[in-house]
């Protein structure tokens, strides 16, 4: 069962990856990788992040590739579709990914410590309800049930403050820069 | 059974496919979109390993965090991103990679 | 003191001229000066910061050693010297902006000096970072301000095709960047540098994949410092971003990059290191090709700004190579030092180049180098600090940027690496001409009479300082010396 | 302060003084002339109470690691490059008459920096101070130079000196990490030890020294890095080519005689180094005369004569005794005067006329027979008449190279000093023939030209009469000399 | 053209951020919904039980019909002003000559086809007005209604069926005239 | 204890399936349906009219005199018969296949939300055994949510922001002006509003300290509800201050589910007078129907969520303090719950959704549409500040007043 969810939703993910690549149309480009996230997404869950997951569907497909559908449509971009893509590119491109792909697979026969499975690499949660101080942590924990969300964001919070000041400052920036790039004065 | 090495390999391949096509595409917009592609294959990664690394018991969620960053990260970049195409676009009314050749030499 | 309360000190004075920008109709001049004051102060009371007062929390995070302190006084010292040279730019920046420049004289410069606090902010946590996710995050603050920023006049093509090109170009290190991070997490199954580099010496077992995991941070931080091959960004982004910009990114981008890159590589190279032979060689490679690859494609330029990205290039290739070389004891300093001493002195001969390039760009003079004949008789001054500038660019003794070279050739020649001197030796022979070649420009005839470029008040202040500070560095080098190694 | 501070401070604050708008003439010559006279009043103070060793000293640390210092400090050699510097200098800006300020603020910057070089005992500071005269030579040859290609020749002086003194960067640095002490890398020439290679290192050694010799080598113009130096003096205007040609140029021997051969002992000896350096001085004095016999322009013969002396200091050093050495030095202070000399001349041959070519010239001396006496007697000095200072040098040099025959038996070095004796005779040829076919023979029409008003007299005596009194008296010289580098 | 500027309402805080406007609209269509709940308010009639015949204006206009006089004689003459007049052409009359054995014989002409598409129809009435025989009028009649299109078209029998007989003057045989 | 996957089994599979067919298909779905209905009756009686009233059983076609009306309550079926039976036209200039995606695309993500809202408490099954049904699952209480996950609201809006591309395809693919215009129009007022509406159940969360729905409810329905703090354990000073940050969030979040489903008085994107209907003007029967349910189905979803979140979900009003004054069990006890209660909050809920909906039709036919620059300002100069302002506020009422 677990075998097959993963070849399933790496299946989707990386038929649709390529799916963006390949088509010319950028709006089927964009929905490609909206599936792509999703079927992303759903690796996420099987490797327990459950938080991260929802994250990138909300934030992914829900926001980010929705940005870019209402770009494709206001900026209206079909132009691609009568053009001679460079073949150089092309096969340059392809070469690279398949370099990267051998390079990789290469690495990951040296890596011995990526030969086990979930099971080998069971959850403990006896012992990380002993280790939790909070109490809702605690208590999820000792029914067995991995409180996802509240850890990431004990993590976060916690040990983590600081960065997300960091981030809050990069949106600022962002927000400012978005603004001034397409405000449009009155005149 | 799927391990983790699995996991790394459908990554980097998704990553792999993100490079083909921000070097084969020419529409910025989706070049942009392998940009995002990349990002998430090394968010997998992340949480793979995340996964397999066991911190008193738990999965490691220090690289969730990273994982968490990124993502806002990379929702910043790509508001900035296409808030730039957009006033380009206006300039020019084009979204080629080449179109965009004022600047050469 | 901790220097965290700068940082914040300085967050919030961004967020407050943000405010006021947005609620309070008052000159925008005066909120570059308001961040110019704030800078200022901030710039004073590091002096007053102790080394390692870090807060309890952040410790695994956050390093103030004697480096770190000297970045961000680097870092502060930029963003004073860029928000100065934005002033001079202003009217530029007001005329791509603004739908109706004769009417609006202020629209979108209030932002354009606000934003920069934002980036020094970035730079100054960068100078710390020691751990993945703050690396990642500082480094991305200050890189997605750059985006805005540099695409920043949205009525000029070529500005936002800067902004483009420095977006897709800076997204794709980002990828390459976190992949590799995911890797180096995944592999140590640490965070912070320090846990990392505990790993690494007592690593077991095939190397492979830590390399492979090295090689993809070294080409993301690569994108940053701007080094081959991953510098093709930087010609079309220097010349098409408003000059502030521009050089805040060959200085504050730079230096950033480069504070992050001498961590890592410190802790790569470190003595017991597994995989120190091969990243050495990583790095000599990427600094030989740096080195090459910038001073020759800068022969050719005519444009004097993209003949500062060349250079730029080329001085990132210095100082790749000057961090490769770990045998620098005999100096008296690390390769990070080196490279700190380095940076420091090529912040003022930049800043000149720029703050020249952007008071003509303001005054209706073009970023051709054709445009700049006769400078030296229609602004004797101007001719002179841009001569002494672009001398130091070249390494010409008794100036700064003598001594980061001399360093930097020295470091080569203890490690035994004379290919890489020769190397060396040819780049700066290359620099000596297109520099030159801008310095005669500069004092010859022209064929018509220029308007001469003036400055405010507060630019000569600024050029007053940046040339004594080439001088002072070319002839007592201990100056920075005793900032940097306390 | 040391009074050495103050005489390289001088022509600096003298440029500064000009470009901030002070009268050019009359500053720069003050600051020339009270250089020049502090730098007499010195040799003479030197040679009366010490008598040996650095005197005059002080030093500032700059950076304590590796140790840099700004430290001063003359010995014989030094002061005398130090008259010889100020006596061109004073020379030089004497003669510029009605030109723009960069003249006299190039001639201050280049007289500057030699005097630095000089002057300073610290490697770094020798070396950098070199590197001052980089710029306005640049400036001046592509800006006021002279001829159509000037920009082309400017272009070619500046890579050639600044590839040089790259490569010269590289040789000291070698030398700095070589000879340094155990305390940690220093600069200072007097805290290096001599060099004492062993088998492992002897060949890098030998490798640091050749470096050194391309890179002082190049800036002297040795033969296969010459190309620059004719056509950039035959294109500089007169002071440039007077300080450049007289001065700067013996920048390298100094630092050869200075840092290399003390520093490196006895590696000059080393077969191949020896030899290599025998054959490029050959090329300088029989090549180099060739071509010089074959010129057409005054200005360009002056050139290649130049680069042409250069072979004999050379020979000087390479025979690897300190008579030798002694010679070259001598010879390196009598070539500086004469050329500059000669230069000065060519130039107000150019100023007047237009044209410096042997076709077109003729039977000058009837108008200007100051002109023709003292061009003759510069000419008399640069082949080396008996009498004028460089026979002094020569005759040094040539005695040196035979000892160090007596020492080594037959060598190679016995057949290149009997070659370059011929050297002498065909430099006589070059310079008699243009002497006579300038200021005698037919004159040509539509030349006109009267000898120099008094005022610019000044500064042919001045270099005229020198030449004069250390070709009588060498010893004057000699013994400051002979205090710096020994007398056998 | 005169412009009229209409000065907008100047609001107040919580007007411009419709609050109370909200809260007030809320109340006014609560006060409809529980009146028509407590059936306070009837407006809707429950049409084919209930009907409004009754209470049909005097001006109503139906379905147009023709009629014949008190002698059954048909009143239409076929002038087909109705027919002209007739803005969507719903009327279609072909005439013929009152055949000699007929009663009315030599009198006028009579339409040999009389039709109404009664799809077409718009009920306004023009037909009526423009009669010089007072041959056509419009009844109360409403519920029209047929199975196909062919049952929509009212020919001469339906229409002389829905109009039935008309007393009254009829101008043509007025002796008066 | 293993990975997600590895507790996948037989049981956990049967029981979901039932789980969805029950809730999707015998709640949510005739709810739709109903919506339709209501919709047009409380438009009609606020608008002094009567509505569908009359379509039933057609006994007439059988030969009686009258029709079987039940007031109309057979007319969402008729409907729904007309719109399969008419013709499907699709025009020629449209982009074939994301024509036909579009509309499945609205409906899908707007039925997949509904998994992780808790519609009851529990049912126990062991009233079964006396008729001689046997099996261990029969003492194991079944849980009345699809999936009892652990991020519940952040699966809602995640699904819920897919709804948006049904949308703009729909605009795009029609290739045509006007639902063009209003597919560009819903994607911007959707991606604006998602902001305010996940930030204003951030105090909530803050609350609850907890994600899982479930729990909530659970917890409202011991302690009262948020809006109603009038039984239970903790009813501290604290809890009543907390009642103002509660009802900002309540307003922001009622008003930003109005506009993410494209409700009145922000249905810009159909708005009839300006784009013609707007993205589905060129769609028609089924594909058209589809819309509608989207939009109904995403309506209830919401609804469910904000019943669950504020409104105790499936609890009984003050069934606590009736609880503790008549002595009949109404709350909730793990395991315990007799089999009518779970009827009963079932019921509860449904009944309570049905009042939110009833307030969503209420308001569309009150307040007239708004310009699209004050859609855009109120999204973003109100509503986000607002609901940030919310937090802190929360955050420091939290801090001083522990609850």
């Amino acid at each position: 069962m677990p075998a097959a969810f993963f070849y399933i939703f790496s299946a989707i993910t990386l038929l649709f990856g390529v799916m963006v690549v390949v088509c010319r149309n950028p709006v089927a480009s964009a929905l490609s990788l909206v599936v792509s996230f999703a079927g992303l997404a759903a690796l996420f869950v099987s490797l327990d992040a459950y938080f991260i997951g929802t994250i990138q569907i909300l934030v992914y497909a829900g926001a980010v590739m929705v940005l870019f559908l209402f770009i494709i449509m206001l900026l209206d971009i079909k132009a691609e579709e009568h053009r001679q893509p460079n073949a150089l590119a092309i096969v340059g491109g392809i070469a690279l990914a398949v370099i990267f792909v051998g390079q990789l697979g290469y690495i990951v026969s040296q890596h011995e410590f990526g030969n086990r499975t979930t099971a080998d690499v069971p959850i403990l949660f006896d012992k990380a309800a002993q280790v939790q101080k909070l109490e809702t942590i605690k208590s999820d924990l000792r029914a067995g049930v991995l409180p996802d969300t509240k850890l990431v964001g004990q993590t976060l919070f916690q040990r983590y403050g600081f960065q997300i000041q960091l981030v809050g400052a990069l949106l600022l920036a962002g927000t400012v820069g978005v603004v001034i790039l397409s405000k449009r004065e009155v005149k | 059974m799927v391990t983790l090495n699995h996991y790394l390999i459908v990554s980097g391949m998704l990553f792999a496919i993100g490079l083909t096509g921000v070097i084969a595409r020419r529409s910025i917009l989706v070049i942009y979109m392998c940009l995002e592609l990349m990002l998430s294959a090394a968010n997998l990664t992340l949480v793979a390993f995340s996964r397999f690394h066991l911190v008193d018991g738990l999965p490691d969620y220090n690289a969730q965090a990273l994982v968490f960053f990124t993502i806002t990260v990379a929702a910043a970049e790509v508001a900035v991103g296409l808030a730039i195409i957009v006033a380009l676009f206006r300039a020019k009314h084009s979204v080629d990679v080449e179109a965009a050749g004022k600047l050469k030499g | 003191m901790s220097t965290l309360s700068l940082e914040v000190f300085l967050g919030a004075l961004a967020l407050v001229l943000l405010l006021v920008e947005t609620f309070v109709t008052v000159p925008r001049k005066l909120i570059a000066c308001a961040a110019i004051g704030g800078l200022l102060v901030a710039l004073v009371a590091l002096f007053f910061c102790a080394k390692d007062a870090v807060p309890p929390g952040l410790v695994e995070f956050y390093k103030v050693d004697s480096l770190a302190l000297f970045y961000k006084g680097l870092a502060l010292v930029s963003t004073i010297a860029v928000l100065v040279i934005a002033l001079e730019y202003a009217p530029v920046i007001n005329q791509f902006v603004a739908a109706d420049p004769e009417k609006t004289k202020e629209a979108g410069l209030g932002e354009f000096f606000a934003l920069p606090l934002i980036v020094c902010v970035g730079l100054m946590v960068m100078a710390s970072a020691v751990d993945l996710i703050t690396i990642f995050v500082s480094l991305e603050l200050t890189t997605v301000s750059f985006y805005v920023l540099v695409a920043y006049m949205r009525r000029s093509a070529s500005s936002l095709e800067a902004g483009v090109k420095y977006l897709i170009l800076g997204a794709l290190s980002t990828g390459l960047l976190v992949y590799g991070m995911a890797w180096l997490y995944g592999l140590t199954g640490q965070m912070t540098l320090a846990g990392i580099s505990d790993k690494i010496t007592h690593w077991q077992g095939s190397t492979a994949p830590l390399l492979f995991a090295v090689a993809l941070i070294l080409a993301g931080i690569g994108f940053k410092v701007a080094a081959v091959p991953f510098q093709i960004w930087v010609p079309d982004v220097y010349q098409g971003a408003p000059t502030p910009v521009t050089a805040f990114l060959s200085v504050g981008s730079k230096a950033s990059g480069f504070i992050v890159l001498s961590r890592v590589v410190t802790m790569l190279l470190a003595k017991d290191s597994a995989i120190a032979p091969q990243t050495e060689q990583m790095l000599l490679i990427i600094a030989g090709a740096t080195i090459l690859f910038g001073n020759l494609a800068a022969i050719a330029q005519t444009n004097f700004k993209r003949l500062l990205g060349y250079s730029s290039i080329s001085h990132a290739g210095y100082l790749l190579l000057a961090l490769a070389c770990t045998h620098t004891g005999a100096l008296g300093f690390t390769p990070s030092e080196i490279v700190a001493f380095y940076l420091a002195t090529y912040l003022p001969m930049t800043f000149i180049c720029f703050l020249v390039l952007a008071a003509g760009r303001a005054q209706g003079i073009n970023e051709d180098i054709a445009f700049f004949r006769g400078l030296a008789r229609t602004s004797p001054v101007l001719g002179f600090s841009l001569t002494l500038a672009l001398a130091s660019l070249a390494g010409l003794p008794l100036t700064a940027g003598f001594m980061g070279k001399f360093f930097v050739f020295f470091s080569a020649t203890l490690e035994g690496n004379y290919a890489s001197l020769l190397i060396a030796i040819i780049g700066a022979a290359a620099g000596f001409y297109y520099y030159f070649k801008v310095i005669l420009a500069i004092h010859s005839v022209p064929e018509e009479k220029l308007p001469a470029i003036r400055l405010s008040a507060l630019s000569q202040t600024l050029l007053a300082i940046l040339v004594a500070a080439i001088i002072v560095i070319g002839v007592y080098p201990d100056a920075v010396r005793n900032l940097l190694v306390k | 302060m040391s009074p050495l501070e103050i005489i390289i401070l001088l022509p600096i604050l003298a440029a500064l003084a000009v470009w901030l708008g002070a009268p050019a003439r009359l500053t720069s010559l003050v600051a020339s002339l009270a250089g020049l006279a502090l730098s007499l009043v010195l040799a003479v103070q030197y040679q009366s109470h010490s008598g040996s060793g650095m005197a005059f000293t002080s030093a500032h640390t700059v950076l304590t690691h590796p140790h840099i210092q700004f430290a001063v400090g003359a010995d014989g050699l030094s002061l005398t490059m130090a008259l010889l510097t100020t006596l061109i200098t004073s020379a030089a800006l004497w003669s510029i008459v009605d030109k723009e300020r960069i003249y006299y603020i190039a001639s201050l910057l280049i007289s500057a920096g030699a005097l630095g070089a000089f002057l300073t005992t610290d490697i770094f500071f020798i070396y950098s101070f070199h590197e001052l005269a980089l710029i306005p030579t640049l400036l001046m040859i592509a800006l006021h130079g002279h001829g159509e290609d000037r920009r082309a020749v400017a272009w070619k002086i500046t890579i050639y000196l600044g590839v040089g003194s790259l490569v010269l960067l590289a040789g000291l640095l070698g030398v700095v990490w070589w000879c340094s002490p155990e305390s940690g890398l220093t600069f200072a020439l007097a805290d290096l030890k001599p060099v004492s290679s062993n088998c492992k290192t002897e060949a890098l050694i030998n490798l640091n020294f050749f470096v050194l010799l391309i890179g002082f080598g190049t800036l002297v113009s040795l033969f296969p890095f010459h190309a620059w130096a004719a056509p950039a003096y035959a294109s500089a205007p007169t002071p440039v080519a007077m300080l450049h040609a007289g001065v700067l140029k013996k920048f390298g021997l100094y630092g050869l005689i200075r840092i290399a051969l003390p520093l490196f002992p006895n590696v000059i000896q080393t077969p191949w180094i020896q030899q290599a350096l025998l054959l490029m001085l050959l090329g300088n004095i029989l090549v180099v005369g060739f071509i010089t016999i074959y010129q057409r322009r005054l200005d360009e013969m002056l050139a290649n004569s130049s680069v042409m002396h250069m072979g004999y200091i050379f020979l000087g050093l390479a025979a690897g005794n300190a008579l030798g050495q002694n010679g070259a030095a001598l010879l390196m202070f009598a070539h500086g005067i004469s050329i500059a000399l000669l230069f000065l001349l060519c130039g107000k041959l150019r100023s007047n006329l237009g044209t410096l070519e042997f076709s077109k010239l003729g039977g000058l001396a009837t108008n200007a027979p100051f002109l023709s006496l003292t061009f003759g007697f510069a000419a008399f000095a640069s082949i080396g008449l008996p009498g004028l200072a460089n026979f002094a040098g020569e005759i040094l040099v040539f005695l040196g190279a035979f000892q160090s025959f007596s020492e080594q038996g037959f060598s190679m070095i016995h057949v290149v000093t009997i070659l370059s004796l011929w050297g002498v005779v065909m430099s006589a040829v070059y310079m008699l023939r243009a002497y006579r076919k300038i200021f005698f023979g037919e004159a040509t029409t539509g030349l006109f030209i009267t000898d120099p008003t008094p005022s610019q007299r000044v500064p042919m005596f001045l270099l005229a009469a020198v030449l004069l009194v250390v070709g009588c008296q060498p010893s004057l010289l000699l013994n400051l000399i002979q205090s710096a580098i020994g007398a056998k | 053209m005169a412009t009229i500027i209409v000065q907008r309402p100047t609001l107040k805080w919580h007007e411009r951020w419709f609050i109370t406007p909200f809260l007030k609209g809320m109340r006014i269509t609560l006060g409809h919904a529980i009146a028509i709940l407590l059936r306070k308010k009837k407006v809707t009639m429950q049409y084919p039980e209930e009907k409004w015949d009754a209470n049909l204006p005097e001006h109503y206009r139906g379905a147009p019909a023709l009629v014949t006089d008190e002698h059954g004689r048909e009143r239409c003459v076929s002038c087909q002003l109705c027919e002209f007049i007739c803005p969507p052409r719903a009327i279609k009359i072909i005439p013929e000559e009152i055949p000699s054995e007929d009663k009315w014989a030599k009198v006028e002409k009579r339409p040999k086809l009389f039709n109404i598409d009664m799809i077409r129809c718009i009920y306004c009435g023009m037909c009526e007005e423009v009669c010089p025989e007072q041959a056509i009028f419009l009844r109360k009649d409403y519920a029209i209604t047929g199975l196909s299109r062919a049952e929509m078209v009212h020919d001469k029998t339906k229409l002389y069926e829905i109009g039935g007989v008309r007393t009254g003057l009829v101008n043509k045989w007025n002796e008066l005239k | 204890m293993g990975s997600f996957l590895d507790n996948i089994n037989l049981a956990f599979l049967i029981a979901s399936v039932v789980k969805i067919v029950f809730f999707s298909f015998m709640v949510i779905l005739p709810m739709v349906a109903y919506s339709t209905y209501a919709e047009r009756r409380i438009s009609a009686i606020i608008q002094d009219r009567v509505g569908p009233n009359r379509t039933g059983i057609p006994l007439t076609i059988l030969g009686f005199k009258r029709d079987l009306s039940f007031a109309g309550l057979v007319q969402p079926m008729a409907d729904g018969l007309k719109a399969l039976l008419k013709e499907d036209l699709t025009p020629a200039h449209v982009n074939k296949f994301y024509y036909w995606l579009a509309p499945c695309l609205v409906i899908v993500p707007a039925l997949l939300t509904a998994a992780v809202i808790p519609f009851g408490s529990e049912l126990n099954l062991d009233w079964l055994a006396y008729f001689g049904i046997s099996g261990e699952w029969l003492h194991k209480p079944i849980k009345l949510v699809i999936a009892d996950l652990s991020v519940g609201p952040l699966y809602t809006f995640a699904i819920a922001s897919l709804g948006v591309y049904g949308i703009v395809i729909a605009g795009w693919a029609s290739n045509s002006k006007y639902p063009f215009l209003g597919g560009v129009r819903s994607s911007s007022q959707m991606i604006s509003y998602e902001i305010a509406l996940g930030l204003s159940i951030i105090p909530v969360l803050m609350i609850f300290g907890d994600l899982n729905l479930s729990k909530i409810a659970q917890y409202q329905d011991a302690n009262g509800w948020l809006l109603l703090p009038f039984w239970g354990e903790g009813l501290t000073l604290g809890r009543w201050l907390l009642l103002i940050p509660i009802v900002i969030s309540f307003v922001v979040f009622t008003i930003s589910m109005f506009a993410e489903t494209n409700r009145a008085p922000f249905d810009l994107p159909e708005c009839e007078t300006e784009l013609v209907a707007g993205y589905h003007t060129e769609y028609s029967s089924m594909k058209f129907a589809m819309f509608f349910m989207g939009e109904y189905a995403a309506m209830i979803v919401g609804s469910g969520l904000a019943v669950t979140l504020f409104l105790g979900g499936w609890s009984i009003p003050f069934g606590g303090l009736l609880e503790k004054w008549t002595g009949i069990t109404l709350t909730f006890h793990a395991g315990a719950t007799p089999f009518w209660l779970g009827l009963v909050h079932i019921g509860c809920f449904l009944g309570k959704v049905v009042v939110f909906i009833i307030f969503f039709i209420w308001v569309r036919w009150t307040l007239p549409r708004f310009r699209y620059d004050q859609l855009m300002k109120l999204g973003w100069l109100i509503f986000f500040e607002l609901a940030l302002a919310n937090i802190i506020l929360t955050a420091a009422i939290l801090m001083w007043f522990p609850i």
